[in-house]
């Protein structure tokens, strides 16, 4: 099923790494966020900026595989930001505590400014 | 079933709580709960539904899972039921900190989420045909 | 049922319908049918139930009419299904021309525009559960 | 039910009669369309547009409403055109002989250049 997959693209802008991903964040997502953080990671990345599509559909097994990308970046002093967050998953990831880890940003534009 | 009940009936498969998602949302659209509480309901919704195929149902291919909904005293009424027998124990709180600090593992965010978005949850309803979590949600609220 | 359908069972209320086109839209759009051809499904599948509670069901307010879904063989199956006894005469394709000229009634135009947008229809498939219209929707047509 | 009912707004641009349908179109518009219509055709008016909304949905009861304008806008000498309308019911609009009647246009601008 096409909605079991994601499509990550990642961008240097400046100092910083962007994750372009494309697709919803489920549990299905976690070797894909898996696979670019190592990526990123290999080519010493200090600051990663995830994108999300406005309309994804985010579950708590896309939580989870986000919270995992969180915990390796702390590990490894990483600063990580997130953009492209509809209001209701703002909501969600400070219910649940992503927003104590990760600042939420309204543009990329905004999100370079202030992460550089 | 109460005439204005509407019930989805879904394969046990992750992914088909979208279908139920999509249902839920589009009757309360109708019922004319506002847009923001219609995408707490979707959530809701979501993670009962994923807990009904993965714990209740135990992933097995041949299970369902119903999604029933009404509406009554400006009321949103959502059942989700399984073939299994209940949740056994509740997860704590899920403590972030801990999580990212690899003391605790990535669970419990369904319940959570769950508890938090809904007006009312009563979990454990376990009759001979399943086990159900009946969330609501106030029109007004 | 087969292990991969889901189904949507709706109170015999018009407006309902869109509960049915969205659970169906979203089983689409899972099963990657083109945006174009989804539009088409919401309309066969809108078109259907209307049918089912206004003729099939006779309005009755305690019936129920269900739409199952289900996709093999790269093709989505619709079935519509009401507790009535089944189309007794077809009308005849609806003429624009003499409608407007008033020599004949706006009806036929559901039967209509599921012929046109379904890649196959079966009506009048009666059980004793029921009337049921069996549409099909090619993945890659 | 709140989408068993219209908001239809009348505006005079120049010759033509706008009308600005909110909502759905269904066997329920029947009432909003017919009063609406009556109304302008009370004022005089010889260029009726019908706005739709894109994301509207329309379903037979709704064509066999709109069909009823095209008819009663016919006797009266009337001309009509429609705007909105998405590519899903351009091609209903077109199976079911609704553009026989009635010309669509992809913009109100447009419309009211080519109906004047
Ligand atoms: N429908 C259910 N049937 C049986 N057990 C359940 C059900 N829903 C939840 N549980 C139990 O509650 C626990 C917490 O669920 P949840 O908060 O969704 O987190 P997770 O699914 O990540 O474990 C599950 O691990 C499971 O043991
Ligand atoms: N599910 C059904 N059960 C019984 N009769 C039906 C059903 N669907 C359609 N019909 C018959 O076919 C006729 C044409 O239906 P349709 O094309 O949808 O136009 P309309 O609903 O405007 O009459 C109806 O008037 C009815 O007599």
């Amino acid at each position: 099923m096409q909605q079991h997959s994601n499509q990550i693209n990642m961008e240097q802008r400046g100092a910083i790494t962007l994750f372009d991903i494309r697709g919803d964040l489920t549990s299905f997502s976690e070797p894909f966020l898996s696979e670019a953080y190592q990526n990123a990671n290999e080519q010493g990345a200090a600051k990663i900026l995830l994108k999300i599509e406005k309309e994804a559909y985010i579950n708590s097994g896309g939580i989870a595989a986000l919270i995992q990308i969180l915990a390796q970046s702390k590990r490894n002093n990483q600063n990580i930001g997130i953009t492209g967050v509809s209001d209701h998953f703002k909501k969600i990831f400070s219910m649940v505590g992503i927003t104590r880890f990760a600042d939420i940003h309204e543009t990329v534009e905004n999100a370079i400014e202030v992460m550089s | 079933m109460s005439d204005k009940t509407i019930e989805v009936n879904l394969a046990n498969q992750l992914g088909y709580e979208r279908v139920a998602m999509a249902c839920s949302a589009s009757f309360a659209r109708m019922m004319g709960l506002p847009p923001e509480r219609i995408e707490d309901l979707k959530t809701m919704v979501s993670e009962a539904a994923i807990n009904a195929m993965e714990h209740g149902n135990k992933g097995r291919s041949d299970a369902r899972v119903t999604v029933s909904l009404n509406c009554r005293d400006n009321v949103i009424n959502v059942a989700v039921m399984d073939e299994g027998d209940g949740i056994k124990e509740f997860p704590p709180k899920p403590d972030i900190e801990k999580i990212i600090e690899d003391l605790e593992s990535p669970i419990g965010f369904g319940l959570f989420l769950i508890s938090q978005l809904a007006d009312q949850v009563e979990f454990n309803e376990v009759t001979d045909i399943g086990h159900v979590v009946k969330m609501a949600i106030k029109m007004d609220s």
